[in-house]
Formats: structure tokens, sequence, C-alpha cells
């Protein structure tokens, strides 16, 4: 609106400026499902909708029900195909921080004794647990990670009780890429279970229900 | 006046005390001085070359001397910057004359010189800590690489935090 | 009711008492009324001119009832209306910010077109409770006596004393004295010492600024308030605001038009000194949030806090009514003439509701919109800017008046 | 009221914005004297570049400034690129410029709503991150965050822009262009406004100079400097845009040249959309290690000039790295704007230099 017209005595264009926002609808806060799943790219800017205001009003307690829709590229949690990871430590070098540990996975999974069947001695097999308080969300081990275990999810209650459960460990990342990427993990667990029958990253989900 | 008369005008009239001149980049100069002459040529460079503003004060410490960098520059006519260096031998009580009578906007650089380096500054109007806070004598008074944290005896911890291995 | 200044104060007085004590007074008047009878020797002064006023002591006790019962209402209105200010100016400033405003503590007016639809009309009521749940702070090394009686006396008192004097739309006013506004101003006049006196003695570098500030405003702004409905006064001769909301009907004033139009001048510096005298943006600087915290109130916590800020709004409120009455003409409208309004029972206090919450849209349509001005400016506005202009104003009334009487609804002059 | 009062506007006032200590000697009304104290968040970040690899610091040097994250990033890995020698792709170098613009666009805006919140404003404190909303929207698609971005690389970007972005930034950038022009009505038009900020918090042009201010401060007093124009980096020689600078060096005419310098920005985002080539690749391999050598690059910070002074020696790790912070130099003027203003000046003085804490106490 061209605020021109307006005669400028002293306060009359504010006034005009604000009485012009008195009349136009406000803006609620953006609901959690704002964004229509179809297009890649969501355009929550003006550029392809008038207006971005929501049809429903949102109050204080639909807030907690609804979880934002992050982007797709989202730099949250991070989540850990274990059944990729071969414990290269390209991770545990890259990391700014110092966040990542590599932890020895005790019960070594089928998959890795059958990969040394012929040779004589098992290389033990290192997961990366990462210790979320400290971590930048910076994305370079997602980035170093050769073998495409490290994921970012767009997981963002990274919130816990006690300062220890801050310590990610790769069953709990190996839950969070479960979370984010079901149809993924289906697809490589049947399989997985085809051909052997338990492994240590499934122990903690039998315990659980 | 531009880059080249700079450049000439600085030789003849301090071609004794530069030990080295010379032109980096497109408007870019680089200059290294003694200690002594440092305020002489940077009187010269502020009132007769119009190098109007000093932007930053870097310390460096090779472990056997120090070193200060001084950033320069001119807005109007030509812009340059100009990189003056200057090598403190002295390791126990480096010190540096101050450029605030010349520069106010050297006031707080050289203050953060003093603070995270110990290098001393002559006749500095307030010489006070600026970054760390007062009380951090009393905190480190063991050993001087205790006191000023950006010489490089003053070790940063490795790992700042312990590990505790998951309770699963 | 004009039987003599000192009989109405009386009265005035009489009707004020038993407006604060109403259910009580009525029980104990009516006591006291019936001993009487019973045992004369209450009589214990000379019986005949007692007599005489034990008569007029009658009749005045039934109007006491009648009225008190009206008082209630009027005072009921008043608390209400200044609770729900609080809610209307921070909806319309929300709204002037593209933003929704209170809405999460409210009834639930049900679901319509998809939207659940809450006002946030309990918001201010919500937040009037937990002022009482709050710790109520008195500073270790502020002056105890001064911080609790001067605060409570010089600031909260008058807006509620004043409570009586104020007209709600055509004659439904509890106590109409001659003096009218001038009341009102003069009890205006103490809010800056209550100011001063709460800034000073809560023993705070911010708050005795504050404190100062307030006072320096307040005073400056009092002689173009009072030069500006001087100007009125001029035209309309008399004090009280139901007369002055009368005279600006269809029969006096051209058209019906009230006061605003034909004094316009009068009306900005009247609105202006307003904003001031009550501490509105652009004249809050005594609280101004930048460089001061909270200016004098820094130090009330509380209850005491609710009452400052309740008493803030109170004053608006109390500058809206005597606006709308001298600018706005009251229940008049122009137009229609005064005695089709009086005749339907509730429609002159509608109207005047309605001007009131107008004129207080003003007010809250500038705050959002003006940055606060600096104390020094402040006063050269107040000093250079608004005196001269409302002396000039009274000089452009008086050149008005002498030429053309008809235009004010004077008939002879 | 002649005796003098010290007043102490402690580290959570709401005048500075960030933790900073303003002391005042005021007599009466007028500030005789005032002593700035900084060092509260003070992480001794150039100690932390010394001890990392050089190209892992870069999330840190996100956080120097948490309002214009991106400006330091591009800053940082300019100058290890200018260290390295390393070729930057023509298409890297646009989609550069235009994530810098942007930048730039939310950071003017977040001082906007500071500096009129200060005033009283009360509109003008919300409606400004309206605007910003979106753009941290864009960001957040292209980069993954809202605010703390790690985005540039060595050679140029992690990833592409997502599909679709390039007609969204046009359309934003016209949806800014019509909003500043509104606020030319609700601010500039003011009476009071202008009241309170003409003439207030008044620089000369040698103080400015003298005393170090940069960016808009330092064009707000009459010195046309401007890094993108005098050291042109990246692409900003191919596209043409003015450099708003004011004579009078008071707030008004600070406010006046960073409105202009977002109109400006939208301008230059234009451009760069249109003449971004449509291939190229995007991110090359981390060199080893940093040549012996040091080198000095400096940047158009939305706040002024932002410059990395970084000495290699043949080490992963970079022997010392020191940060020419523009806040921290518009800061040390602080005490000679405030010397002669008033007290209820302070607000306007102080938000006008645009501080942000990250970036001064490092």
């Amino acid at each position: 609106m061209n605020f021109k017209l307006i005669p400028n005595f002293l306060i009359t264009r504010p006034l005009a400026y604000v009485g012009r926002l008195l009349l136009k609808k406000p803006i609620t806060i953006p609901d959690g499902d704002r964004r229509n799943k179809d297009t890649i790219y969501y355009p929550k800017t003006l550029a392809k909708r008038q207006e971005t205001i929501l049809d429903r009003d949102l109050t204080l307690s639909d807030v907690f029900k609804h979880t934002p829709h992050l982007t797709p590229n989202a730099r949250g949690l991070i989540g850990l195909n274990a059944l990729n990871c071969t414990g290269c430590q390209a991770c545990y070098r890259i990391c700014p921080n110092k966040c990542i540990e590599m932890v020895e996975v005790n019960p070594i999974p089928p998959h890795w004794v059958e990969k040394y069947k012929d040779k004589d001695k098992i290389r033990p097999l290192l997961h990366p647990q990462i210790f979320i308080g400290r971590c930048l969300y910076c994305g370079f081990c997602v980035e170093s990670c050769k073998f495409d275990a490290l994921y970012h999810t767009p997981g963002f209650d990274a919130a816990t009780i006690s300062k220890e459960d801050l310590h990610h460990d790769f069953r709990d990342l190996y839950k969070i890429y479960q979370l984010y990427f079901p149809q993924e993990y289906e697809k490589q667990w049947k399989e997985y279970e085809r051909k052997y029958s338990k492994s240590p990253y499934h122990e903690v989900e039998a315990k659980e229900e | 006046m531009s880059l080249e008369s700079h450049l000439q005008s600085l030789k003849e009239k301090y071609s004794s005390k530069l030990i080295l001149l010379e032109k980096t980049e497109k408007n870019r100069l680089k200059l290294q001085v003694t200690q002594e002459n440092l305020l002489e040529v940077m009187q010269c460079l502020k009132y007769e070359m119009g190098f109007s503003s000093l932007e930053s004060i870097a310390g460096l410490d090779w472990e056997t001397y120090f070193e200060v960098v001084y950033h320069i520059d001119r807005w109007d006519g030509d812009p340059t910057l100009l990189q003056v260096h200057v090598r403190l031998d002295d390791r126990e009580n480096p010190m540096v004359p101050s450029l605030t009578s010349i520069w106010a906007s050297a006031n707080w650089h050289e203050r953060e010189l003093w603070d995270l380096y110990g290098i001393s500054v002559k006749d500095h109007p307030n010489l006070k800590r600026l970054l760390l806070p007062d009380e951090w004598d009393e905190f480190k008074h063991k050993h001087i690489s205790e006191l000023y944290p950006m010489r490089k005896e003053y070790k940063l911890p490795e790992k700042p935090y312990s590990f505790k291995p998951h309770p699963k | 009711m004009g039987y003599g200044i000192y009989d109405g104060l009386a009265d005035f007085l009489l009707k004020l008492a038993s407006l604060i004590l109403s259910p009580l007074v009525v029980f104990f008047v009516n006591i006291i009324g019936f001993f009487q009878d019973l045992i004369p020797i209450l009589h214990f002064v000379n019986p005949e001119d007692f007599l005489s006023y034990e008569i007029e002591f009658q009749d005045s006790l039934k109007s006491t009832l009648i009225d008190s019962l009206e008082m209630t209402t009027i005072l009921l209105f008043l608390i209400v209306n200044t609770i729900m200010l609080i809610w209307f100016e921070r909806k319309l400033v929300a709204r002037m910010m593209n933003r929704r405003g209170p809405t999460f503590i409210d009834f639930n007016y049900g679901h319509l077109f998809g939207r659940t639809w809450k006002f946030g009309l309990l918001q201010n009521i919500a937040e009037f409770l937990k002022f009482f749940s709050k710790e109520d702070i008195v500073p270790e090394k502020a002056d105890k006596f001064t911080f609790n009686v001067g605060y409570f006396v010089f600031i909260v008192v008058p807006p509620f004393v004043l409570g009586a004097i104020l007209p709600l739309g055509g004659d439904t006013i509890i106590a109409d004295p001659e003096v009218g506004f001038l009341l009102i101003f003069a009890l205006f006049s103490l809010v800056p010492v209550g100011v001063l006196i709460t800034g000073w003695s809560s023993n705070n570098k911010y708050s005795l600024i504050g404190g100062f500030r307030a006072a320096a405003q307040m005073i400056s702004y009092e002689i173009p308030l009072i030069f500006s409905v001087g100007s009125i006064v001029i035209v309309t001769h008399s004090f009280s605001l139901v007369e002055i909301a009368q005279k600006q009907s269809l029969g006096s004033t051209p058209f019906g038009l009230p006061y605003m139009f034909l004094i316009p001048i009068g009306f900005i510096v009247f609105m202006v000194s307003l904003a001031a005298e009550t501490e509105r943006i652009p004249f809050d600087i005594p609280e101004a949030e930048a460089e001061l915290v909270m200016g004098w109130r820094t130090e009330l916590t509380g209850f005491r806090y609710m009452m400052a800020m309740a008493t803030e709004y109170f004053i608006l409120l109390i500058g809206a009514f005597v606006g709308v009455s001298l600018f706005w003409g009251g229940s008049n409208l122009p137009l229609i003439s005064p005695e089709i309004i009086m005749n339907i029972p509730l429609l002159p206090n509608i109207i005047f509701v309605i001007k009131l919450w107008l004129f207080i849209f003003l007010f809250i349509w500038v705050r959002a919109a003006l940055p606060r001005v600096r104390i020094d400016q402040l006063l050269d506005i107040g000093w250079k800017r608004l005196i001269p202009l409302a002396i000039l104003n009274i000089i452009f009334v008086i050149f008005l008046f002498i030429n053309y009487p008809g235009l004010f609804g004077v008939i002879n002059g | 009221m002649s005796e003098q009062m010290f007043i102490h506007l402690g580290p959570q006032h709401p005048v500075n914005h960030g933790l900073w200590t303003l002391k005042i000697k005021s007599e009466g009304e007028r500030v005789v004297d005032s002593e700035i104290m900084i060092g509260y968040i003070f992480r001794m970040i150039e100690k932390i570049a010394e001890s990392r690899p050089y190209d892992t610091f870069q999330p840190i040097a996100d956080r120097l400034c948490y309002v214009s994250a991106m400006a330091w990033e591009a800053s940082y890995i300019l100058t290890i690129e200018k260290l390295l020698g390393i070729e930057v792709s023509r298409r890297a170098q646009y989609m550069r410029v235009i994530l810098l613009e942007f930048q730039r666009i939310a950071s003017h805006l977040t001082w906007l709503s500071a500096y009129a919140g200060d005033l009283g404003v009360l509109t003008m404190l919300v409606i400004p991150y309206r605007e910003r909303e979106y753009i941290l929207d864009i960001l957040e698609h292209v980069t993954g965050s809202r605010m703390m971005y790690n985005f540039f690389r060595l050679g140029g970007l992690r990833s592409d822009f997502p599909q679709g972005f390039i007609e969204d930034a046009k359309a934003l950038t016209f949806y800014l262009d019509e909003r500043i022009r509104e606020y030319k009505a609700m601010l500039d038009d003011s009476k009071v406004f202008r009241l309170r900020s003409k003439d207030v918090g008044i620089l000369g042009k040698e103080d400015a100079l003298d005393l170090g201010a940069t960016g808009p401060v330092l064009r707000a007093s009459g010195v046309q400097a401007d890094l993108r124009k005098i050291e042109p980096y990246l692409v900003y020689d191919e596209i043409d845009f003015k450099i708003p600078f004011q004579k009078a060096g008071d707030c008004y005419a600070r406010f006046q040249i960073r409105m202009e310098e977002i109109m400006q920005s939208t301008h230059i985002i234009r451009q760069a959309l249109a003449g971004m080539p449509s291939e190229g690749e995007i991110m090359i391999k981390a060199p080893r290690q940093l040549p012996k050598g040091d080198v000095y690059f400096r940047t158009e910070d939305p706040r002024g000039e932002a410059g990395f002074y970084i000495v290699g020696n043949e080490n992963r790790n970079p022997y010392r790295v020191k940060i020419k912070s523009p806040a921290y130099s518009n800061l040390s003027i602080g005490s000679h704007l405030l010397r002669g203003a008033k007290i209820a000046d302070i607000p306007p003085i102080i938000a006008s230099l645009d501080l942000c804490m990250g970036e001064i106490d490092r």
C-alpha cells in the first residue's frame, strides 16, 4: 500500500501504517504441518502463497501436540545405520569438538564374524558413541563418513533427564536412524533377518517391548 | 597519492630505518620496522601519508621471540592496507611504544595485546585488563605461562570432559 | 441541586461516604433514624434547628437509599471498565503489530469455521489475581512510612474518590457539584506528589530519577490541560460536566456539533496534555524501560504494582470521561435532538460508553505508532508549544464567543 | 542537581544488547564520562583456532556473531582459500554472494527491531522479525539450519541450491523491497522518530577515521568505505550497486544507510540470481597442511569490515588466527559518542552501533 497519498502532518503516516496493520489478519504461530508434503521444497515463504497465515488459530496446548516438520535437509540429531558402519574412525578424527568416541561392540554381530571367516583373527568392530551435549551439529562427521552410515535426521528433542543419557550409544543412534528413516530401516533389517537371526543392535528393542 | 608514490616517499625518507618494504598485492604494502623508530615511522604515515585509521594489532609468539603486526589503512584517495611488523627479541619483558597518541583506536587493541600476550605498552593512557577478569592474576599466580593465555606455553586441556560409558 | 455551595458540599460528602461504605451506611443510617425517634435524648443540640435539619436529613436519607444502589452500580462499572481496558489495550496493540494478542486464558466459545474462538477475556482477571499471590517486598533501606502510606494515599485514593463525580451518560451521575471537573483536576495534581514520594522513598537510584522526571512532566502539563478546558468554561459558564455535555446538543450548537469541531485547537492541546498527564507513549518517560528500568515503579511488587498499574489505567479512564463529556458532547449525537435520546431508558449511557472507548482507542492507536520522547523535548513541547497554543485558543474562543454567541448554545450573550 | 551521580548500567540491562557494562558519570541529565567494560563472554576463540585443524574451525567461526553467521564463515573460508590459493568456480561464487546478501538483510532487520525497540516504537520491535523469518526460512531450505549454517566449504559450498529456490528468492526480494518502503512511512515520516534520532551521537569524519569506526557507522560520517567496491572479492565487481553514505554522522544517518543497504542488497541478489551460471562443481578436497606464510583478508560484514589474519606454519593447525571484529572497533567509539549526551540518548546511540557481543569478546 502506498503511504505517499496520506498527507504527512506530524504523525499521520505512522498512524496510517499501524491502522492498516490493525485491519490485516494477524499472523499466528505457524502450525507444525503447514508444509504440504508433495513438493520437495515447500515454499513456506511468501513467494508461492500470498499469506502464510494459518487458517486455524493455534493455541499453546496445540503446540505440544504438533512436532514441527523441518526441511528434509535439516541438521538435527545424528542417526547411525550400524549395519553399514565399519568402524573406520573417519568421524572420530574429523569431529571439531571431539564429541565422538569409538566404542567396541562386545558380542560381535554375525555379519562381521562372517566377513572374517577365512582370516585367523577378527578385527574388533568399533561404532561411534556421540556425546550430543557437546555436539555442534556441524555435519562434518556425516560428510566424512564414506560408508554412508551416519545420517542427519530432522530430530531435535535431545533433552534428557540425566547427563549420562546425553551420550548416545550406537544403539540409541540406530534407534534415531530407525525413527526418521523407517523405509530403509525396514528393507535392510528384513534382509538382515533373513541371513542372520539376531544381532546386538536389536537386543534393546526386545527388552523394551 | 597512488600506491607507488607511497612506496617511493617511504623509501627515501626512511631508507636506513626500514628493514623490509615491499608491495604484496594490488593495494597492499608490507613494512618491517625496528622497535625504536616505530613511533616516528607511524607519525609520518599518519600525518604525511594520510593513513587515517588503525585496524588491528596482532601479537605473535614465535617461541624464541615476539612479533607485533599492525594493520593500518586509508580510505580517501587510493585506499591501501599497510601491514607493519615489529620484532621484539627481549622475551622476559617485551615492550612496545603506544600508538594511542596517533590513532585513538589503538587504545583497546593495545590493552588486549598486553592482556593476552603480556607485551607491555609504554605510556598507554589506562593500561588495564580488557578481556580477562581483573582477578585473573590471583587465579594463575603460579607461573608466567599461566598468566598470559595467548602465549604458546599456555596449553589448552586436551580433553576437557570425562567420557562416561553408556550405562546400558 | 443548587442550594449553596456549602450545603452542596455537605450533600456530596454524605453521598461520597455512602458510596464507599454504601451497604454499611444504609444499614447504619436507618438504625440512627429509628433510635432518634425512640430516645429524644439524642437531640442533645438545640432541638429547633436540629429539627429543621432533621427533616432535611430524613428525605436525604431516602435519596441515599436509592442513590447507594445507583452508586454501587456506577462504581462496579468503573472497576470492571478499568480491568477490561487493560485487555482492550493489549488486544489492540497486538493487532496493530500484526499478531494476535491474548487468546489463551478464556472460555472456549466453541469451534466455528475450523477455529477455536477464544478472545483472552479472562487474561487480565488472571493477572489481577496473579498479583495478589506475588510477594510484597519493601526495600530494606527504604523509608518504611512514606513508602507504605505515601504511596497509597497519593496514587490510589484520588482516582477512586473521583469515581463519585463522573457522569455516565445523560443524567446518571452520583453527585454533580458545581465545582465539577475542577475537583477532578485538583485531585489529579495530587498524583505527581505521590509518584515523587514513592520514587524517592524506595531508595533506588533509578526510581529517584524516574520520580523527578514524572513530577516535572505532570506539573508542566497540567497548565495546558487546564487552559484548554478553561476555554470551554468561558463558553458554558459552568464547571459541571453534565451541564457542559447538555450544551453540546442540537438545540444549542449548530448541527449539534460537539466542541471538538468548534474549538479544535483546544481539543488537540487537551489530548496531548492528557497523554502526558497519564504518562502514555509518546510521553511515558518516567518508566522508560530503556534506561531507567521501570522508573518510579521499580521497587513496587505484588499488590502495590497492581494498584499502581490499575491506577494508571483508571486515570486514563477518568481523562476519557472528562474528554468525552467536554469535547465529544457526553451522550448527545450531532443532528439528533437530546430529548429523543433521553427518552429511551438506557440509550444515553450506551452512547456515552461507546464514545468513551473510542476516545481511549485514540490513545492506544498513538501508543502503537510513536516512539518515546526525551525528557527535555517533552518539557519543550509542554512549555514552548502547548501553553502558547492554549492561550491562543482561549483568545480565539473569546473572539468567537463575543461575535457569534449563538455558536456555543448561549442565547443571550 | 550539579553533584555527579554514578549510574552503573550493569551487564544485564535492556540498553546494551548483550553482556557488557556501561559505567556512566552523569551530572543531572547529561553524561559527563563513561567507561565500557567487556569480556563477559570471552572464550579465547583465537586460542581454540590454534589448537584445532584449520578446516574444522569453521563451525566455531559461525558462532562469532550469531546474527550474521554466514558473513563470518565466508570471511574465514575466503582467507584460507587465499592462503592456499584455491580457485572457486564462478557458480559457487555467485551462490556465495546471494547467501551473504540475504544474511546482510537479516542482520540489518535484527538491528532495526533492536533500534526501534529501544526508542519505544512497539510495532517496529516486532515487524522486522516477520520479514527476517522469511529470509531465515529460505536459508533453512538451502543449508538445513536457521542460524548456524556451516555451509561454506573450501572451493565452494556444501551442496547445491534446492530445486525451486531461484523463483522464491526473487519473489522474496520484491516482497522485501515493498516492506522497506513501508518502513519509511512508519519511521522516516514520523516526526517523533526523527526528533529522537536526529543530531544524536554525532560522529565527525576525522573522529570516525581516528577512532576506527567501520561499516555503516563510518559511512554515516561521510567516508565512502565499502570493501565490496574497494577490494572486490567473490563476484562483487561484476555486479553494479551503489554505496549509500551520509555526511551527518548521527543516529538518523546510520538508520538511513542501513535501510538503503537493504535495498541495495535485494538489487544485488536479483542481479546475482540472473547472472549465475547453471553448472560448476561445488566443492574440492581440503589440502593436508597450511603452507608457511601469512595472509590478511577482509570482507564487508553487515557491521563493518571483518578480517582474519592467519599465519600458517606447515602444520594442519594454523599457527596464529587474529580476528578483526567490526563491532569491537565500533564499540570502542562508545565513550566518545556518549560524552555530553543525555541519559535518555544512551539507548539510541548504543543501538545505532549495532553491537554483537559474540565477536567483540571473541
